[in-house]
């Protein structure tokens, strides 16, 4: 069982609220849900959707067409037919009711005047339709109570509540779904999973400047710095907020900058920085369409190839890229402890769709964590900070104990961080980076290989695509293809040997990517000399779903 | 300075430094060793942090912790910095192109966060590190290597700035007079919050205008009497500069809650903090 | 504005905006529109470059030329617009945050040019597209939807800074009084130079506590007799804000040459240079 | 005939003016002259040299051990055996003669007492030792007019001069080489002959922020800025310096920003700006070893990579690596008809190598240069600034009529450039960017093929490295190997099948390169599928040299 809801509307018309109740009440009564903003770069008006896709077991990806429509506005309600799916249904208000559109036989109008005498709530329609929609998924009315904000007064509470509850009434009971209680989930976005992954890190130290749709990180652990005991800063452009956290970490404690990819584009002469002076740091790239402003409140995965070279000069680094929100908490915390063992930048590479998903996934298990710094405890009279046979761990900072000098430096420098223009210094700070890159890639975790072991075709995505890809795996198995997947989640650097196994003869090799320039495939064509037969792409600012992979598949 | 003081001050380096001989950057680098010496620091309780530039390279000549970071970044990476442990008493030294050019956003920013820490400019109205090209500070009109018919915008007057922006002290000294320069030191160093010293520096390779002696004979010391606790009054002082001589001494101070203290929950350093991955269960209820 | 004016005006766009209704953003809009018209100026004369943000979005709504750059730079790119053809009439038109925020540097150093522009800063007090959180306007303990404690560094003081700086022109006016507003503008546009023109725009979504009634009961017109000559006394008024009233008008004014003024050989517009390949054989020369 | 020349000693020491004069002096007499400056990131003191290499024909390439030195201090004394060539001899002053060194054969130790008697000139040693080796390569006394300079006063050059004449007439008088006089002839170093080739193309503004090794452009058009009627302005920050020239680009004038690897990191967001504007740009990255500060004044070529793929989004650009002073000009003059033509960002990418070295080369000609504007005449009332079938030309700005609207724009934005959310107007905008691609790919240089036709390997370079590898070929070949090479101007983007016709069985295909990553040589790689045998690279700062490369190929 797989339902989509979807509520379009303008923005600041309760389509946020909406979502938040509903698949909090839908969660909570055990379905999994998988729910996606689609929005415009705007505070008020334009043409907004969220999606909830719910299923009784884990929903992998968004669906690109609704069972049930909520139409907020008129707008909303003439754009709905072509979004919904065959045997769905729209929710309208009355007021919207127009000749042209009376006879459309899937559109369950909403009567005002009734409506109006229960309930006084400027969001009457919505709560309405929440309840509506509850009972259509047969769910108790119980449920309704998942209808409140503590930060809302009781007043407007209850009339949304009474909305909901005469929703609820309109409709005959429905068949009840079979859904087993799934007692240890949560029900968190992309964008928190990365806090949350950070903090339980160790993050000590966030500064950022805004920007969508990275903002999320900020503002969640901002609301939580006091509680965590963080510094939480606003700096005032990009470049001090990468620069803040450099100072920071090169101070002992666990930090991170996060932005898009104009943001990003500002800290690139930092990055460099931050690899050359060995500072554990991790950035965050919430990837946006670009290039320049391009679509603010888009998703797309075109920002790879930039940072993997970014920055001047040569250089190792790691660029680990999320595949799901549960994969962004244990691969950021992950990125902590990398970053300190190499002494190296990572760069945390999402993106809108990641970030603007709320997925109902299993609690974050904290217990089999470690967190390890990699620092050399010992007092030295005289600190080889950059220490040329070191590839990873040796690491000390000011105050680590009160004996040791510690000097962090920009330039090509002697391993006491003095400044150097000895060519044998250049060529040894070249090998040890080298040889981190070496370590690295025996490090980093292998691809995910998901689908049927006979498989003529292998589909290679990375990151957020992962969720459309496999289920469009497992669709074209069930209708007798035979495929199957690889899933980079650490995607740089590359083994030239990674795809070995995977290859075999006949076998089609696919990259599926959310942008034009196959980025990864070039980088695993680079970095192995595999060549690809097909490319599926999307970058029209809009994320994969498994059907669009599939009729790109079978074209 | 006697030789004795010298041999005995643990953040004196015998390091050779690449300035050019007769440069006044060596009686800033000196004055600061002698007033943490003074002060009874040791070299572990600080850090020293820079930008890019031939001011930029103190941090290499000096027996302390130290931060040469990038051209115009020096103040954003103090912030993080002092975020992390500001148990470090933290002194950064730049250049006028790197603290007023490059990093000019950092500047005003900086100032309105108030973090307790000294801020020491070499202000050698120059390009110095690049051979020569004109300054924010450099005058209206002066000829250099690049600007070759003379500079076209006008200078910025650093304490005049950061008066506007309420810095909680400012001062100005000059690299020629090392006794007032130590002691304006010495009260940054009290002093709670940020402090700039903007420190009219001589460069002997390619400002030839502003030389010591041009310095020498415009400098005077601020009156005893003169109330620097006066936004408007500091600011008109501050706005001379030139023939009509250049004040030198604390011109503004304004004391107020600092960086860590506006952070209601930070006590103890950052860096000290325990952490675990536990710590983030109580925040994961919330996401029922 | 009466409808007839909006009609026989060409740089009145019918396109929609995506500002939220009741913004304060809508009046500068038309009060840029109607001065344009009053000067007899037509769009083709005309070229308007903002930033990004929701102010920056106003060169999209005006039917002129139009430059919609990257958030904090729209003030380099113009300084290369007017470099390359001075006779177009440059209007700046962007945010607080846009401004002073990641664009401070070019803030400062843009000042000390002295462009022959007018930059009109739409101070909302706030960052209004990324949907509420405080810029460097944003009073010192404000909540904001990131700052859930309150704002911690104190706020940037737009125009004492822009006086600190010796900026040609600075005034201050308030998107609720369209009246004084175009006033401002017309008299920037007047004044040969950098006119700087910090708005107060009361930001409906975001902004709770800068309303337009917070902003009314406290604005207030210039005397009359007000000297705007008078830096030191220009920037005692500068800093009135809040509760004590908020001075509107010209605050300072400080004729100089401009950018174009100060580069001896330019006298027509660089785009209309005719130029060849051979040109440079006068310099090869030199390199016998 | 080749000889190398050497002038060694502390920054301040009067090393760039006698180099000045050498090289002039040498190249009035007919001679082809190179010269090259290796000096530290100090404005006095340490140790620095110049080579200046000379010969009957082009020199290509400059030579590490020099026939001749001139050592100016203890420290240049002390170094100079081992950057001799066997044959070769030092010039000292007798004042630096102690014990040890006396016993040294090829030391000719000037005498500071006459010479004092005759000169009192502070240069006197360095003048002295200029009339020698004028005297050694068997030049006339006449040459020595041109050891003056018109912004001394008459007394210094005099007292100059009479050090020359003294140092002149210390050897018995020499064979003299033949030497056909070269009329046509200029002198000129790297970032002289970009400056020259951007004024040559119509350049109105440049804008830059200091920053070694790139500042030499800046301040050579600052110099003729009255002259020449352009507009150069040192800019607060790079990120103003690029923002300002596109500013000017998009009102007409042909504009540049030039910098170095820390610099042009600080301008990467605009540069997607540029692109997504179609603002045509240029920017010239000189190159200078990093990560971050790095070696300020030294040479490498490792910012291709990070070039090519340099900001958020994706988009069309074009790389170009001159391969030699002469190069440069051509090069960079190509490059503002490309950005206009395309409208697309064009970067030069040169490094410290090409910047600082001077060389005797034909003088450019401009009469076959044309300035290509690929304008739009007509006016226009409702202008297609962002046409998305144009694949190139068709541009019009601000006052090129008195009618025509322009919209300049950053965001994913609609043929007149309203910014737009839509899906097909992102698609369409992708597509234009791919279909610039290909056209440019088709319009760009194939690279130059030189060496033995029958080669058994390929040596492939890129930009800098052609001078230094062109002389290692004739001489691997005149040591009976077979050998040919391909030197790359044009960087990027690369046909997929550029190197197909290079291909033959049995072929080596070796890259060289100045980074240790082999950048050229990956990129090479992911776009032709062509993988190497072996790689020759150089990563210590220092330029490559002829022996070098060819004792790499030996190993
Ligand atoms: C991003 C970047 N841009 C430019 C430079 C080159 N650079 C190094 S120091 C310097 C200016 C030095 O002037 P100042 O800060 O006044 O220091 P001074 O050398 O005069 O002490 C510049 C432009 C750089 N290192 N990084
Ligand atoms: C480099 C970069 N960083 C961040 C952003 C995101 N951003 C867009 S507008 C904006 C701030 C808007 O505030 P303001 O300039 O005050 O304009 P307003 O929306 O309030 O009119 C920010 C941070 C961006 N577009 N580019
Ligand atoms: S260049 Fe100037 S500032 Fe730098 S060391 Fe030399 S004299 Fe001092
Ligand atoms: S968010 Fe604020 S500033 Fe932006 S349009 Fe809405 S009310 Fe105006
Ligand atoms: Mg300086
Ligand atoms: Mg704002």
């Amino acid at each position: 069982m797989k339902k989509t809801i979807m509520i379009a509307g303008a923005a600041g018309e309760g389509i946020n609220t909406s979502e938040l109740f509903l698949e909090r009440m839908l969660k909570r009564e055990g379905f999994f849900v998988l729910s996606y903003k689609n929005y415009m770069s705007r505070v008020r008006g334009g043409f907004n959707y969220a999606t909830i896709t719910l299923g009784t077991e884990m929903v992998n990806s968004c669906e690109d067409r609704a069972d049930i429509i909520i139409a907020l506005n008129q707008e909303a309600l003439d754009k709905s037919p072509m979004m919904l799916k065959k045997e769905g249904f729209i929710l309208a208000s009355d007021q919207l009711k127009t000749d042209a559109v009376e006879a459309h036989k899937s559109i369950l109008w909403i009567e005002q005047e009734p409506l109006k005498a229960v309930s006084s709530s400027k969001n009457a329609f919505s709560m309405c339709a929440i309840g509506v929609v509850l009972k259509k998924l047969g769910l108790e009315q119980e449920a309704l109570k998942g209808m409140t904000l503590k930060k809302w007064s009781e007043e407007v509470n209850q009339t949304n509540l009474a909305a909901g509850t005469y929703g609820f009434s309109l409709l005959e009971s429905q068949i009840k779904t079979e859904i087993t209680h799934q007692k240890e989930t949560i029900l968190v976005n992309g964008n928190q999973a990365v806090a949350l992954g950070a903090m339980a890190s160790g993050l000590g130290f966030y500064s950022a400047y805004p920007m969508a749709p990275s903002t999320g990180i900020i503002t969640y652990l901002a609301a939580h710095e006091r509680e965590m005991g963080l510094i939480v800063e606003q700096a005032e452009d990009e470049i001090a907020a990468i620069m803040a956290a450099i100072g920071a970490a090169s101070n002992g404690v666990r930090a991170m900058t996060g932005t898009s990819g104009g943001g990003f584009a500002l800290m690139v002469e930092a990055l460099g920085f931050a690899a050359v002076s060995e500072v554990p740091l991790v950035v965050c790239n919430v990837q946006r369409p670009g290039p320049a402003t391009g679509l603010p409140t888009r998703t797309e995965q075109a920002d790879l190839s930039f940072v993997v070279t970014a920055s001047q000069g040569e250089f190792a680094r790691i660029v680990l890229a999320p595949l799901t929100v549960e994969d962004a908490f244990y691969t950021t915390f992950r990125a902590f402890n990398l970053a300190e063992k190499y002494q190296v930048p990572v760069i945390i590479l999402t993106d809108q769709l990641l970030a603007d998903s709320t997925q109902t996934i299993s609690k974050f298990k904290t217990s089999g964590l470690k967190i390890e710094r990699y620092l050399m405890e010992e007092v030295q009279t005289h600190y080889k900070r950059y220490d040329f046979d070191q590839t990873f761990g040796g690491r000390k900072y000011p105050g680590l104990d009160d004996q040791t000098l510690v000097m962090t430096d920009s330039h090509v420098h002697d391993e006491y961080g003095n400044e150097t223009e000895d060519e044998q210094m250049t060529i040894k700070l070249k090998h040890k980076f080298i040889r981190r890159i070496e370590g690295i890639k025996n490090e980093l975790n292998a691809p995910i290989f998901y689908g049927s072991e006979s498989y003529k075709t292998l589909l290679i995505c990375w990151g957020s695509t992962f969720g459309a890809l496999k289920d469009a795996v497992n669709a074209l198995n069930d209708q007798g293809e035979s495929v199957a997947m690889l899933a980079f989640s650490d995607v740089f650097p590359i083994k030239e040997d990674v795809l070995k196994v995977y290859l075999k003869e006949n076998v089609n090799v696919i990259n599926v990517e959310g942008n034009a320039f196959n980025q990864f495939g070039k980088i695993l064509r680079m970095e192995t000399g595999v060549t690809f037969t097909k490319s599926i792409n999307k970058y029209d600012g809009r994320p994969f779903n498994a059907s669009y992979i599939i009729e790109a598949y079978r074209k | 300075m006697t030789k004795i003081e010298t041999i005995n001050n643990p953040f004196v380096m015998n390091h050779p430094t690449s300035w050019c001989p007769g440069c006044g950057n060596f009686s800033i680098l000196e004055s600061i060793n002698e007033t943490l010496n003074d002060l009874g620091l040791t070299p572990q309780e600080v850090l020293m942090v820079s930008g890019i530039g031939q001011a930029a390279k103190l941090p290499h000549y000096i027996h302390a912790h130290g931060l040469n970071s990038l051209h115009g970044r020096a103040l954003p990476v103090v912030m993080g910095a002092h975020a992390a442990n500001h148990n470090l008493r933290i002194i950064l030294t730049s250049g006028d192109g790197d603290t007023y050019g490059e990093g000019g956003n950092h500047f005003i920013h900086g100032i309105r966060r108030n973090m307790d820490i000294v801020h020491i400019v070499h202000d050698n109205q120059i390009y110095g590190l690049t051979k020569g090209q004109g300054s924010p500070t450099t005058a209206f009109g002066q000829k250099t290597r690049l600007q070759v018919d003379g500079m076209r915008p006008d200078p910025l007057n650093p304490v005049a700035l950061a008066i506007s922006m309420d810095c909680s002290f400012v001062a100005r000294s000059f690299s020629g007079d090392p006794e007032h320069l130590k002691s304006m030191i010495k009260a940054a160093m009290a002093h709670k919050g940020y402090a700039l010293i903007d420190v009219l520096q001589p460069c002997i390779s390619f400002n030839e205008v502003n030389t010591f002696k041009w310095y020498k004979e415009r400098v005077y010391k601020l009156d005893p009497s003169f109330d620097a606790t006066d936004r408007v009054k500091a600011f008109e002082k501050a706005l001379e500069f030139g023939d009509e001589g250049i004040p030198m001494g604390i011109l503004y101070k304004n004391e107020k809650a600092t960086f860590i203290e506006r952070i209601a929950h930070i006590d103890e350093p950052l860096v000290y903090k325990k952490r675990t991955p536990d710590d983030v269960q109580k925040l994961l209820e919330q996401f029922d």
